[in-house]
Formats: structure tokens, sequence, C-alpha cells
């Protein structure tokens, strides 16, 4: 399905990568965002409601994350594309409502722009210790897609992607982005309306009375319904059955969270996105997502104009983590370096995945800031120095963890 | 829940609103045998966000009816009403209150071992109608759930209202109070014995208190601009003949029901 | 952890050389502000400071002694007040001052609790627990510095932004009525309300000052000029134009029935003392039940 | 390739310099652009900084590592990134009233303007980020003129076209005055 | 520091798993709970309350699990134990408080009552769903102390423990607990008073101008105060210095939140505990927590009886997880059966820390309820013939 032309702001924009998502939302047709403020995700709420009259669409500001996210899901079982945006300490109050559209198989997509944490942290700078909790940050199992994109064309062209695989799959859509793509202004092409896949809701169109809002299409995905057809519609968060009765015997909650679970698993090849560049013979694949991609580049750069071989696998998306590919890498290559912000999240599953067959470097950071890339350069030529294998995730001790803990910081406020 | 069940049955038909116009996002488990004898679309919401899902509905359809129906206390839910009540959010907000008769016959002899009740006994209970009123609602409302004819009345107005209203009903909580369902009897007449009807009372003078009668009645009523009708306005107002209101296809009027 | 003391020490250094800097000046407000923590974040124009200085001198005059005072606030210009105040301060979750609060007045009823923090986070996120808590009568001074906007995260609406107010979520004109605080206060069960404007210093003192000494859920709603949000979006001039304002349009009302309390638009702003009353505190209600509970026991 | 920033404080309009300045470039020099900023929750009157990467290839390292020219409105500003200038290459712009340079190092070239006298001049001090981009144009040649004088008409509001226009020209004309010395 | 007695109900009782975490609560000298009650894990605030005024303990039913951690957090401050305790949808809603806690490093406890989820579930079955959650679900970095018990005894033994924690390394410690556990009823024997070892508060005992509230000892762990005592400190959810003032750039990020990692990850030996049995000679290990463990146990005992060498790893403390011993087990041993009753959790962590030496065989949560011991048998037979290592994990989906 093409998008519809009153959403999509065709044009060269010079834009950051917040509004750049805002505009990616109406495009891919997103007609009802409900969100409350918080920095550094509020730039793209506000990009929101300024074009969302222009297309019908509505922006709310509700009372507080947790009704946010409540009104998003019930915003979608009413039959428009939903979205909500925020950041680290609203994401986490969101997360009892995340486990329930999920359990719903609801489309929708989640913008968070990571910032310093845990806690308030650092609201104003950046950070990637969202990942895991976006994986794992409500109750019970189930499995959701995580999108990180690096540039303000990507959050446009990713917001898009977003809707569409929340639609594919009926389930929650996260796009794990961060401050420092947030609040990066670059040229951001909006294409034509006609050059905009988008993807259509799979909508039953049966009689009333035969529709089963959880009973599978063969890729394990349900149709999706509407209020107000006349289905006679009962949904519920608790345990339920293909008709999405309430049932208290075991062997349902097997095949329902089963199939929660499965049909993100078992399509996982199609959701997957990784971006490859030099692994082909490298000795040193350096994995990394979102912002710190761009920064593992330059010491990429650095470390190649050393003379080492060195490749780079950048996840565009995070949730479900490529197992296979990563396995594949590790009886290639010598060792992993992985630069994250944060003191170790994604780079356990690489680790996970290597079984044992490739060394695991990570290049930490705290957050308020990204990566010294000579970190990078200087983690690349520590993994190639070691001959044995190391067993568990190296730290690498960076520049900044030196500074601040060897002496030498000097307060600057 | 019957009891509840059917005072809603009672107020959609009333009401002369189409039930498959009708959204019940409801943080009580209706049985589906009820939902669809109902014959509306029923969610089960999280603890205490039915407001919140409802606002969710309503905004992204408002020709839907939504009818967010609120257990206990709403004591998670509490600033969704509130601000539901100030935004002037089109929903006719169902609160079902089982606390009422341990705090009115007194029983807070501690230590009481059946759930929940103890720990809310020897604090004051919120008065539901003041407080949707004081917020903004259009239309407050308290029954116990044995006033069948004025309960089915209410939510019948309540239904057609544009704005929050709020319908607050007494009933006895066979969920929570299972080892108290032999009183119902009891419990009925003492309800009746108990309640009196004043219509149009200051909410403000209707607070629930062990020494005094239940007041029961309609309580406020009155109009005030919804949201969408407020968003409509203002945006037409900024934005003149480019802005389409919300809500409002090919400007017909919506389609769901009588609209005041 | 040598390495770790190290630079512990060259932070405790500069900051000596700052404190010393301002040894010089010592300032009557020295025991009860964190004068290392000077200068504040707040904005020139801004009515955070005032409501501050008031609280100051309500401390001093009802005569409570410092170290029983903790100060709790969220997140939000004013959510930076407890940082700024040398008492028990705890800088908590955005909308959860109150809550904080109650966890430290029921497990030691003892401490006097201030709850300071703004209108988006007591009232928005937090308007849950501060109907709670005034239902329950919780001793505690909740003073809301209500100035239109959330100014932190840079001008959205609030559940305070009068209607046809600009803000940058609602870059047509805000679409919702607002809040008025003394009513939802007063039908949740508070059992002091007062509302004063950053103008009226004296008066918002005194409000305080009772507050203080009142045994259950009190609260005053100081409204502030925010110059740099409010007033700049929607072309208010500056604090003091503001202030002017506030002088020209403001009408004291005392015992002012609080259902009459809204607030339009540049509208004339009703201020005084409107409730003051007595209902039984929770922690009165909680030893009483307590007391009995033994009595069943034996 | 350029990096470039611009340092100041909060309210002189030192973002908006770059998003001026990398829109220039990106869209009408269809070059790349990559504009980064930073500030605290403290930014009004705090320090406030804008990072901009021009290339004419796609920017893969979004950040400074070389700086090829500094713009400083204020000495805080100047202070905390004089030293991440280039010794071989770089060029330090700086409003003459608000900032005093220390002594130059390397090769780094040094042009000052009295912006903010322009800018009050013409009757707006607000507009002395635009009198710098003026200056910057003319001294750096990173962004064009043709360019800047289509970016900045669709960064300011309709009202103030006229002004920002002639504080950008005050600047560019002081720029060439000082290059031709 | 010994228990105080008033607490203590010493003696031997037949209690369920959630009387018996309220005994451990008051054993340990919790007497402040923040709650909002949720099934399953409602009486164990029922047992708190009706006990509290005797033993002079305080509760509040808050208005929701939001505000029930936020007021634990604030009255851990005045000195008091705290706890809260919830089940798998109200843990959803404590994270950002779970944060708070690790930032402010505010000592207390919280009990999750695991049920089924996600979203509402099934409130009154068992599950382990909430395991990685209590890991990673509350944003930015930190690490956690999590707590399995699998019998009301472990419930009374492990709550204490958990507070012990919580007072050791000033941390937010878990409890695990689930719906079955919850509601088993088993003999507990519950010691004297002093035999019970708690952990006393760190307190700071200098000037009161003197004190700084993140100042951290060789172990990484600042000293508390309480609230009310003059030291009229200041604490802050943001990046903050030793004093406890905001400050926010990247140094202080570092400076402030690599410690909150350091203070568990240095003394993840201290910390990590394990229960084995029959492990030396065994070629296939099965790795269980929580409520799993005891189905394990019985179908090792079965394999053992059908002449397969098997063994059971019982994590005491899921978080931090024995990375060590897990590896060194890897090594000797030829697979792994890892039972729980969720969709694949601590499996992960078993796969990563086995470094491809070993198979690693998963058993969901079956259709029987409590993990069947015949699936975790049969699993365990299907491990011991598998020869080659494969790798990732093989997930056993029944005979």
């Amino acid at each position: 399905m093409k998008a519809d032309p009153k959403g999509v702001l065709t044009g060269t924009h010079y834009i950051d990568g917040d509004v750049a998502s805002g505009y990616g939302a109406l495009a891919a047709g997103c007609r009802f965002i409900a969100g409350y403020p918080i920095t550094p995700s509020t730039e793209a709420a506000e990009a929101f409601a300024r074009v969302a009259p222009r297309a019908g669409a509505i922006f709310i500001q509700m009372e507080d994350e947790l009704a946010s996210m409540a009104a998003v899901v019930g915003g979608a079982w009413a039959g428009v594309k939903t979205m909500t945006i925020t950041s680290g300490p609203g994401y986490s109050l969101m997360q009892e409502n995340i486990g329930f559209g999920a359990s719903l198989e609801t489309p929708f997509v989640l913008l968070n722009i990571q910032r310093g944490g845990p806690s308030t942290g650092v609201p104003t700078k950046t950070g990637q210790a969202d990942m895991m909790q976006s994986r794992w940050g409500s109750h019970g199992d189930y499995e959701v897609i995580a999108i990180s994109p690096d540039s303000p064309q990507e959050m446009f062209d990713y917001t898009v992607k977003a809707f569409n695989l929340a639609e594919k799959y009926r389930c929650p859509v996260m796009i794990m982005s961060d401050e420092c793509v947030g609040h990066m202004t670059e040229k951001v092409v909006i294409p034509p309306a006609d050059q905009l896949e988008v993807e259509p809701r799979r909508y039953y169109s049966g009689p009333p009375e035969g529709y089963q809002p959880y009973k599978p299409d063969p890729d394990l995905v349900p149709k999706m319904a509407k209020a107000g057809d006349g289905l006679k519609l009962y949904i519920s968060g608790l345990v339920h059955d293909e008709r999405g009765y309430p049932v208290a015997a075991e062997e349902f909650k097997t095949i329902y969270v089963r199939r929660l679970v499965d049909k993100i698993r078992l399509n996982k090849n199609k959701i997957i996105e990784l971006k490859e560049e030099g692994v082909d013979n490298a000795d040193i694949v350096v994995v990394s997502y979102g912002i710190s991609s761009r920064v593992a580049v330059k010491g990429v750069e650095m470390a190649r104009e050393k003379g080492y071989k060195v490749g780079t696998l950048r996840l565009v998306t995070v949730w479900p983590f490529p197992d296979e590919r990563i396995q594949e890498l590790s009886s290639k290559v010598k060792a992993f370096v992985v630069p994250e912000i944060n003191y170790g999240q994604v780079v356990y599953d690489v680790a996970r995945c290597t079984h044992g067959k490739a060394n695991v470097v990570l290049v930490p950071h705290g957050g308020a800031g990204v990566h010294n890339p000579k970190d990078i350069t200087d983690a690349i030529e520590y993994a190639l120095k070691q001959e044995k294998r190391i067993e568990g995730v190296v730290e690498f001790k960076t520049r900044l963890e030196k500074l601040v803990f060897e002496g030498g910081m000097k307060l600057k406020e | 829940m019957n009891l509840i069940a059917k005072a809603l049955k009672d107020g959609i038909q009333k009401s002369g609103v189409n039930p498959a116009m009708i959204s019940m996002p409801s943080d009580i488990p209706f049985s589906q045998e009820v939902t669809r004898e109902l014959g509306v679309d029923f969610f089960q919401t999280t603890r205490g966000r039915a407001i919140a899902f409802g606002t969710g509905l309503k905004l992204s359809n408002p020709a839907l009816k939504v009818m967010p129906v609120a257990g206990d206390l709403m004591t998670l839910g509490g600033n969704h009403l509130v601000h539901g009540g100030r935004r002037n959010m089109e929903l006719c907000v169902i609160v079902v209150n089982h606390f009422v008769y341990h705090t009115i016959a007194g029983k807070n002899a501690p230590p009481m071992t059946s759930a929940f009740s103890p720990y809310s006994t020897f604090e004051e209970p919120f008065n539901f109608p003041h407080l949707g009123n004081s917020c903004g609602a259009v239309f407050t409302a308290r029954w116990t759930a044995l006033h069948t004819d004025d309960l089915g009345q209410s939510i019948a107005t309540a239904l057609n209202k544009r704005g929050l209203s709020l319908v607050e009903i007494i009933a006895p909580g066979p969920n929570y109070y299972a080892g108290i369902e032999h009183l119902d009897e009891q419990l009925l007449k003492f309800y009746r014995e108990q309640s009196e009807v004043k219509n149009g009372e200051d909410p403000r003078h209707v607070a629930i208190a062990p020494d005094k009668k239940i007041i029961v009645g309609n309580f406020t009523d009155k109009e005030r601009p919804t949201f969408i009708d407020q968003y409509n306005m203002q945006l037409g107002k900024v934005l003149g003949e480019k802005f389409t209101p919300h809500g409002v296809i090919d400007k017909e009027p919506l389609p769901g029901g009588k609209i005041g | 952890m040598d390495t770790q003391e190290t630079a512990q020490k060259k932070i405790q250094t500069a900051k000596a050389a700052k404190d010393l800097a301002q040894m010089n000046d010592i300032h009557p407000m020295d025991d009860f502000i964190r004068m290392d923590r000077m200068p504040h974040i707040w904005c020139p124009g801004c009515g955070i400071g005032i409501a501050v200085t008031a609280f100051a001198a309500a401390l001093e005059k009802a005569q409570i002694d410092l170290n029983k005072v903790s100060i709790v606030s969220g997140i939000g210009c004013t959510g930076r007040v407890a940082g700024y105040v040398k008492l028990d301060s705890f800088h908590t979750t955005h909308g959860r001052p109150i809550a904080y609060a109650t966890g430290i007045q029921v497990a030691n009823p003892d401490m006097k609790v201030v709850v300071f923090s703004g209108d988006g986070d007591l009232i928005a996120i937090g308007g849950n627990h501060f109907i709670h808590a005034a239902r329950r009568n919780i001793n505690m001074l909740v003073v809301c510095v209500n100035n239109f906007i959330y100014a932190m995260t840079g001008g959205q609406v609030a559940p305070t932004t009068p209607l046809a107010a600009y803000a940058t979520t609602s870059p047509f004109g805000c679409v919702e009525p607002p809040f008025n605080i003394p009513y939802i206060a007063d039908s949740a069960g508070a059992v002091y309300v007062a509302r004063w404007t950053t103008l009226h210093v004296r008066r918002l003192m005194n409000a305080m000052t009772e507050g203080l000494q009142k045994n259950g859920f009190s609260v005053v709603e100081a409204i502030s000029p925010c110059a740099m949000y409010y007033s700049r979006i929607n072309r208010l001039g500056d604090g003091l134009d503001m202030m002017n304002f506030y002088h020209d349009n403001v009408e004291i009302r005392h015992g002012e029935d609080t259902k009459n309390l809204d607030i339009g638009f540049q509208t004339k702003i009703i201020c005084g003392k409107f409730v003051d009353r007595e209902r039984p505190t929770y922690m009165e209600r909680y030893s009483q039940w307590s007391e009995a509970a033994k009595g069943a026991k034996r | 390739m350029a990096e470039i920033r611009f340092a100041g404080y909060g309210g002189q309009g030192i973002i908006r310099s770059g998003i001026i300045a990398g829109m220039a470039a990106s869209i009408y020099d269809n070059k790349h652009a990559t504009m980064s900023q930073s500030f605290g929750p403290e930014a009004r009157g705090g320090a406030c900084s804008s990072q901009l990467v021009v290339s004419d290839t796609k920017v893969l390292y979004p950040y400074i590592t070389d700086a090829d020219v500094l713009v400083a409105m204020s000495q805080a500003g100047y202070d905390k990134f004089e030293p991440e200038l280039s010794e071989r290459k770089g060029v330090l712009l700086y409003d003459e009233d608000l900032v005093k340079p220390k002594a130059s190092r390397g090769k780094i070239k040094a042009y000052a303007i009295p912006a903010q006298r322009f800018a009050e001049q013409l009757g707006r001090k607000i507009v002395a980020n635009v009198v710098m981009l003026g200056f910057f144009t003319a001294v750096t040649k990173i962004v064009t003129y043709e360019a800047m004088q289509k970016a900045l008409p669709e960064s300011v509001p309709e009202k103030a076209v006229e002004l920002n226009m002639k504080a950008f020209e005050r600047g560019y004309q002081h720029g060439l005055e000082v290059t031709k010395k | 520091m010994k228990a105080d007695p008033k607490g203590v109900l010493t003696g031997t009782h037949e209690l369920t798993g959630n009387e018996a975490c309220a005994e451990g609560a008051f054993a340990a000298g919790c007497r402040f709970l923040g709650l909002y009650p949720i099934v399953p894990s409602v009486e164990i605030s029922e047992r708190y309350l009706e006990r509290a005024p005797e033993i002079g303990a305080t509760f509040i039913q808050m208005e929701d699990e939001v505000s029930a951690l936020a007021a634990v957090l604030g009255a851990s401050w005045t000195g008091k134990r705290s706890m809260t305790v919830t089940s798998g949808s109200g843990l959803s809603l404590m994270m950002e408080h779970l944060g708070l806690g690790i930032m402010l490093e505010t000592p207390c406890v919280i009990v999750d009552v695991q049920s089924m989820g996600p979203g509402l579930g099934l409130p009154t079955r068992a599950s382990q769903g909430d395991v990685m959650q209590a890991r990673w679900g509350s944003h930015g970095d930190y690490e956690v102390i999590a707590l399995a018990p699998s019998s009301p005894q472990e419930m009374f033994d492990y709550t204490i423990k958990a507070f012990n924690f919580s007072e050791r390394y000033r941390i937010p410690a878990v409890v695990l607990s689930d719906a079955y556990i919850a509601r088993l009823k088993e003999k507990v024997v519950i010691p004297a008073a002093n035999k019970i070892e708690l952990e006393p508060r760190r307190y700071y005992n200098g000037a009161p101008g003197t004190y700084l509230p993140y100042k951290r000892d060789k172990d990484y762990v600042p000293r508390m105060v309480d609230i009310g005592k003059g030291y009229r400190f200041h604490v802050t959810g943001l990046t903050h210095d030793d004093r406890g003032y905001p400050i926010m750039f990247e140094e202080c990020q570092e400076y402030n939140v690599h410690p909150l990692m350091w203070k568990i990850r240095k003394y993840v030996d201290d910390i990590v505990e394990f229960q084995e049995s029959q492990i030396d000679d065994a070629d296939v290990v099965v790795v269980a927590y929580g409520v799993t463990a005891r189905a394990a146990h019985s179908a090792v005992e079965k394999a053992r009886a059908a002449g397969v060498k098997a063994g059971v790893l019982k994590l005491t403390t899921v978080w931090p997880f024995p990375e060590k011993r897990i590896a060194t087990l890897a090594k000797k041993a030829k697979a792994f059966v890892v039972p729980e009753m969720n969709f694949g959790q601590i499996v992960s962590e078993v796969e990563r820390c086995s470094y491809g030496e070993a198979n690693v065989f998963f058993v969901a949560h079956g259709d029987t309820g409590i993990e069947d011991p015949e699936n975790i048998l049969s699993a365990i037979q299907e491990a011991s013939r598998t020869q080659k290592v494969q790798s990732g994990v093989v997930e056993y989906r029944g005979a």
C-alpha cells in the first residue's frame, strides 16, 4: 500500500532526528500519538503536534507515561496506527502496558530516545543503556522488535519501517534511538507519497460471528479487528484462547505464550536487518548499533590505517538478535569488539553466540557522551594481541575510566 | 456482577445508542457471556487504566461511544479520572464501589483476614461524585445496584451526555468478599434502608460516612465543551479553512446514537 | 580505591576553593541554602526563588527545628528546590515526591515533611498521589509552584495551562481546560488550602507558616512567572511584566468557595486562604487502629 | 571536510547558527553536513555549543576531532573549546567585545568582529549570531554566500527576514574587509 | 548483629511461602511495608499487618505500585528496614523506582511473587517469567541481587538474606518467589533470635557537617545516615558527585555509575550462592532455581536410578549469575539441562557461560503445571545421549 499523501511532507529538510521521527510517523500513517514530555524526546512529540492536523491526526499530551501507553494501545484497537514517544524514566513507567499491548498482540510503535541512566541520570545527554530493558522490561515472556537508527534520515526511514513491522507482526516495535541521533541535525529527504510503501493493517473480513482475535494465519500472526464494527470484541489481557476468552487451563498458556514468542523467533530472518562492511576477511569485527556505530567508524578507520583487518557489523535491528550470523562469524574471526554506551548489555548476547570460538571485548561508556574513537582502536589492537581464548567478556578500560579513577580529572562544571 | 451487568444493559437500551458502537474498556473481568449479551466491544485492560485506554479509543475513532468500567475505589486510576474530567473527554465512566459496606457498617475491627479490606478500613474513602464534579465531569450520579430503574436511567443519560460522566454504583463485591456472600440478602436490605434519594444534591455533601445514610441520586448535570469540541474550536480558530475538524467525517454528524 | 579517592579529592579541592571564595559573604540564608550549590539554575524573572525565600522565612517563623524537616521534590524546575535547601532533602522521580514523602512520614512520624514541586510534577503525573494523600490526610505541607507550563523540558502544555494559551505541544493553543488546584485539593480532603502569587511574598510566607503548623495535608499553590517559556511563547513580556500583571489582576478573597477559583488566560486570579479545617490524620487513624488491633489480639 | 564549533551561551542563537550553516551547506551547496548540539538543563545563560561537520561525502563520524573553525561568542565557550582547534589549520572567529583570546598557537589564524555591537547598531542584539554567520561565510568560505542567502530566510520568522539579511550582510562585508588585509 | 527477638517467631511452624516471607521480614528487622495488593502476593501483606501492631512495625497501602516502592525508599532513609511485595504487573510498575533505589543506593527488599505474564496473564498460576526483568527491567545500567527460594523455609531464609545483601551493598534486593511457593504450606523452622545473623546498616558516624552521602568506602559502598539526625544531606536521582549534588557531564556519569556496577561485579564471588547435589561425577547438570529446582531434584533421582549420571546445580542467587561455576562445570559435564517456567531466560545465561564446551538443553514451560519431572527426565536422557556439541540452545519439546 502507498502512503497517504496528506501525511507525507515530501521534500528535502534539514531537521534533527526527533523531528524526522515525528514526520516519519505521520508519513507511515500514524494518526494518534499520546505522549508525555520528557527530555530529550519531546521534540518528536512537538513536531508531530505541529504537523498532525494537516493529515487529520491528533496528538494528546496525557497526564503521565502510564496513561500514554494505555491510550496508545486503546487507539490501536480503535483502528488507527499509533505511537508514543518517551525516554528512560518514562520508558520504565510504560513497561506494564507494553507487556499488556504485547499480550493483546497490538501493533504500535514506541520511540525511546535513550539518555544517561539509571533513574533520572543525565536527561540532556546520551546513553544506550535501555537496550536490554526494551527486550526484558515487562514481566512475563514476550518478544519485541527493536530498531536502532543512526542518523536523522534513518530516524525517518526506520520509523516508517517500524510501523510496517508492527502491522506485519502485530507486536510492539521499539525505535531505540538516543539523544545524539535525536538531537543531530542532518539533511532528511522525504520521498513522494507514492514511493513510500506502508503496510496496511491486516483486517479480518469474514462474517462477524466468525472472528477470532487470536486465530493465527500460517505465519503465526492473527488478523486484527477494530472497535465499533459490530464484532462484539472480547479482548482481555488475561491468558486467553483464540477467541480471546480468558482461560484458566494451563495448556492454553503454553500455546498462547509460545506463539507470542514464536511469531517473532520463527520469522526472525525476515525481520533482522544488518549492515556489514569488510567482514569477509576480517580478524576483528566491531559490532555496534545506533550512534556507537558512527563513532566506531572513526576507530575502525584508525585501526585500518595501522594495517589491521577490521570489519564492522551494524545491528539495525537489535532485537531479535542475529544469533546465527554472530555464530557464523565467530568461527572466522579472532574477536569481536563491542562498543556500547553502557556497561555491557548487547555484548552479552554477542558473547553468548560465540560459544567460546572468539574473544569478546566490550568498550564500555557510562553515557552522557560518546566513546573516544581511540578507545575502539585500542580495543581492536588489544583483541588482536590476545593469543589465548578468554572466557567471559573483557571489559576494556577506557581513557575515561582511567581519567576519572586514576587521577587527572578536572572538574568542569 | 449480575446486578451491574443488568443495569448496564438496561442503561444501554434506554439510551438508544447502538451497542455495536460502544466500547467498554474495563479493569473488572466481565465474562464473555455478559459482554456478548450487552453487545459491546469489550477490553479488559491493565488495572486502573480503563479511562486512559478509553481516551485512546475515543480520540482514534470519535464515532465510538466509550464506556470505561472501573472497579474498586479506582486507586491506581484516580489520576486518569481527574484528568479525563478536566479534559472533558467524552467517556461514560462507571465506577463500581465495593468498599462501602464495610465502611458503613463500621466493620473496621482488625485484624480481618479477608483479602484487601483490612488495610483500607481506617482510611476515609473518596467522595467520588464530589471528586468527579470538582475535576469537571458534566454528569455525576450514585446509585446502589438495587436502584435498578434509576441506575439504568442514569447510565442512559450518562451515555448520551457530551463529556465525561461518572456513575458510581454501590454493589456487593462477590469477587472479593467471597466469605460474606451469604450476607447478600441482608446487604440488599441494608442498602434499601440505608440509602436516601436526593437528586440534584450538591456533590460535596454526599460523602459516605459510618453514621450517615448513603445519599444516592443524580447530582451534577451540566454542559461543557468536550475535548474534541474544544480542539476543533481552537484549531479552527487558529488554522481557519485549512483545518478539518477532528471526528467530523464529510461534515455529517457523527454516527453512533443521539448526540445532544 | 586510592585512585578514586584522588579523583574525589580533586573534586573536593575545586569545591573548597569555590566555597572559600564565597565565605567572605555570609548571608542570612546560609543556614538554609546550600551555598556551595549556588548559582541556581533558575532563569532571570522566574518566581521559584521567591517561593523558596518565602519558605525559608516560613520555617523560621514557624520555629521548626530544621533537623526535623525533610523536603522532597520531584522533577522539573521547581523539582530542583530540594537540592538547594539545606535540610534532609530528596530529589526523586517525576511525579512521585508525595508518595516518597508519605513513606518518610509514616515510617517516622516525628518528621515534618514538605513536598516542594511544580504543577506538572504534582498535578499531572503525580495527580493520583496528590488526591490520595489528601484523602488519607497525610501530615505534610505541599507547596505547588504553578507556572502554567512544563519549563524544564522546554515549554510543553501542562494541566494548568490556561485555555487557548500556547505551548510547544499545543502549537495551536491549549485545548484542555486547566485544573483548579485548590478545588481538587479541597474535594480530595486537604485540611489547608491557600493560593498566592510570588508577588505576595509576605502572604505566601504566612500561608506556608500556617501550612507547616497545620496537622494534616496542607496545600499552598504559588503562582509564579515563567519568563523563559510561558511568557515568551505567549508574548507576555518578562518576569517583571508578569509581576505587574499579578499586581493588577489578583483579587484577594479569603474563604472563597474553591469551585470559583478557575484561572483563564490572562484573566483575574483569585488568591487567598480558602480551606482551613480539621480532620483526623492518617497517623491518628492508624494509631487508633493499631491500638484496637493489639486489644483484639490479646 | 571541515569541522566547525560554534560556542557561546544559551540565548545567543548558537544552535540556530549551526542549523543555518548546516542547512546552507547540505541543502543549497549539496554537500553533507551534520550538526549536533550540546546543552545542559542549566542551558539558560549557561554554556552552549553546537558542532558542525561539513563534507563532500557522507559524514560518517559526526563529531569534531581536529577542529577547523571555532566561532566563539563567549569567553567561557572560547576557553572550553580553544584547545580542540587544530594547530595546523585552525581558524578562530570571535566577538572582540566578548572574548579575550590568549596568545595564538601553531598556525591558527584569528579574526575578530564586534558582532554584538554591530547587531545593536542594527537595532537588535539578538541578531549577533547572524552577523557572525556572515563573517564566518566570508572568512572561511566553507559555505557559499548564495547558499546562506537561501538558507537564512527559511530559518527565521518572516517578520525578521529583512533584519537578519542586513545583519548577515554586515558581518559578511566585515569578513571581506578583514580577509583583504 | 543479632535479630531483634520482638520480630522472631521462634519455633517450628506450618506456614505457606507467603506467610514465611512475612515472618522472614520481621526476623530480618523489617519495620515498614509499602504495599499495593495484588494476587498472589496478598497473603504476605495480610500476615504482615496482622502481626505489625504487636511488633511495632508500620505499613501503608498506597494507591498503586509506583507509589508503594516510592514510599519504601522514603521509609528506608528514616532508618527503618523496608520492603514491598508485589507480583508481575506490579513489578513492571515498580521499574522506575527500582532505578531510583539503585541510584540513591537505598537498601530495601522487593518480593516478587511471580505469576504468569505478560499483561494480566494468569494471576493465580506460577511462573518464572520475571527473572530477566528483575535484572534488566529499569532503564540505564545497574546490577541487582536476586534470590530464588524454592520452599517456605527458603522463603523465610532468603528474605533475611535479601535484607542482609541489601544493607551490605546498599542496593534493592529482589526475592523471586512464585505463585506456587506462595501457597505451598510446609514446615518452617524459625531459629532463636540470637541465632539469626543480621547485617547492620552501614552508618556514617562523623559530625553532621562532614557527611558525604556517596563517598565510597574501599569496597565502593557508601555510608548512610538517617534523616532527622541533623545531617541535612541531599540525594538525587540525577547523576551526582559524592555530595549528592547533580553534576551532569561525562566524567561524573562515569564516576557515579561505574562503581554501581563494581560494587556488585567485584564482589560476585562473595554474593553468589548455589547448592549442588550429585554434581561431582555428573554428565548432565540440571541448572534450576526456585520451584523448578524441586522438580529437577526429583528428575535427577530418577535419572540416577536409570543409570544416568545427573546432578543439580540449584541457584540461590539468580543475579549475579554464577558465571564461573557454569564455566567450570561446562568443561566437566557433557550437557546442561535448564528447566524454566518461561520460554527461555536463564538458559541464555547458561549458554553464554558454557563457552561452547557443553550442550545446553532447554525445557520450556510445560503443559502440566509445575515443571513435570518426567519432562526434565526425558531431557536429561536425551542430553546424556547427545555426543556432539551443538551450537545454540536445544529446545526440548517433549517426547
